[in-house]
């Protein structure tokens, strides 16, 4: 499941929610790997107060569930939960999560990490940073390897 | 018909503005459209482009009725 | 923090708890991995009933330890939470989970990911299976790559 | 004083028996011990050993009062 979220959500309740309603009392998944990306309160070197993130409706959703599908393609899992949060974020709030559960532990490593850094590169989204003297658009990610 | 523009983010402010609908007379593909918007200067290497939420770069053609969206590099996650 | 746990345990909370005691609200963790190990009914074509796990006290404990401490030699961390069942397991239960906590989401995967192999080539525990028709030590470990 | 010798999971079984001491006397290294405990067998190749919990091979040196564990692959996570 994809969704995104205009307020702050919690990533391991949101996790074990989807996992009891979804995954249930199958037996069927052997490994999860869940990743949170969470707001820091510095950004290349300054204090960071607030952060606006700004998506392009209807083509962030495309785009987030095509990196999804094209892992699928590539690894063999049973399910992926993906939140991504848009709006005004305060330090400390989860901005993403996503999760994988498969029988085995290489294809939810390998189909989590290939998400994000898929995520990062190709999803439109665009994060203002507030300083303490003004406002600053977040110019590139950092390298994921 | 039109093509509708819009831009995002840092190039959204840049621009002053969110979209705007150009016609569609003279304009076979991304690079026409942003001639007409920045007043004929060539589209900077870094600026992104997606014609109907699809990336896209300046030789994709563009048709009337198209949504054709201007923004810089992402940076969620 | 390692741990060794005798009786089930829920892995987000402990993790969730984990954080908010001891990374609080610090706004310099901007990833977290965490990876699960959850007990299937299901191993090499056979259904699973239970399992129980053995452990070497003392010498597991120390190379848990060592793996994590190596694990920080090579990647920037901020805490690492890692538990690890002992004794009877039922499916569904989880049987380990590893967090990683960083600045970033590279040294996040790498570092959960080094642990978790480590752990599963070099930690002693022994697996045996209850199946419907008798008992069987697991003889090794699937490839996680 | 002596070698406490320990055995783990399907070994412990195959052993009949969890732990036994040995006088320390003709013990150099692990795999005298092996041969004492196994009737004069080698170290099977797939058994891992370890000598005061850390990882030791048929070659490596045994005191008095040491602690020597032999075990199958490890099988955790």
């Amino acid at each position: 499941m994809i969704e995104l979220r205009d307020a702050p959500f919690e990533p391991y309740a949101e996790l074990v929610r989807y996992q009891a309603q979804t995954l249930g009392q199958t037996g069927k998944y052997g490994a999860t790997c869940a990743f949170v990306g969470t707001m820091r309160d510095f950004n290349e070197g300054d204090a960071v107060r607030a952060m606006t993130l700004e998506h392009y409706a209807g083509m962030t959703e495309r785009h987030l569930e095509r990196i999804v599908t094209e892992a699928g393609r590539r690894w063999d899992f049973l399910d992926v939960l993906l939140i991504h949060r848009i709006g005004e974020i305060f330090p400390d709030q989860p901005i993403v999560l996503v999760a994988v559960w498969s029988s085995h532990r290489g294809a939810a490593f390998d189909a989590c990490r290939y998400v994000m850094e898929e995520l990062k590169h190709r999803a439109p989204f665009w994060k203002k940073e507030v300083l303490a003297n003004g406002e600053r658009w977040v110019e590139k990610n950092t390298q994921g390897y | 018909m039109s093509i509708k523009v819009r831009y995002f983010a840092s190039l959204r402010e840049k621009m002053g503005r969110v979209e705007e609908s150009l016609a569609p007379e003279g304009i076979d593909t991304v690079a026409d459209i942003w001639k007409v918007v920045d007043e004929g200067q060539p589209l900077p290497e870094h600026i992104l482009c997606a014609v109907n939420m699809e990336y896209a770069d300046p030789a994709t053609p563009v048709r009337d009725g198209d949504e054709v969206a201007f923004f810089p590099p992402v940076t969620g996650g």
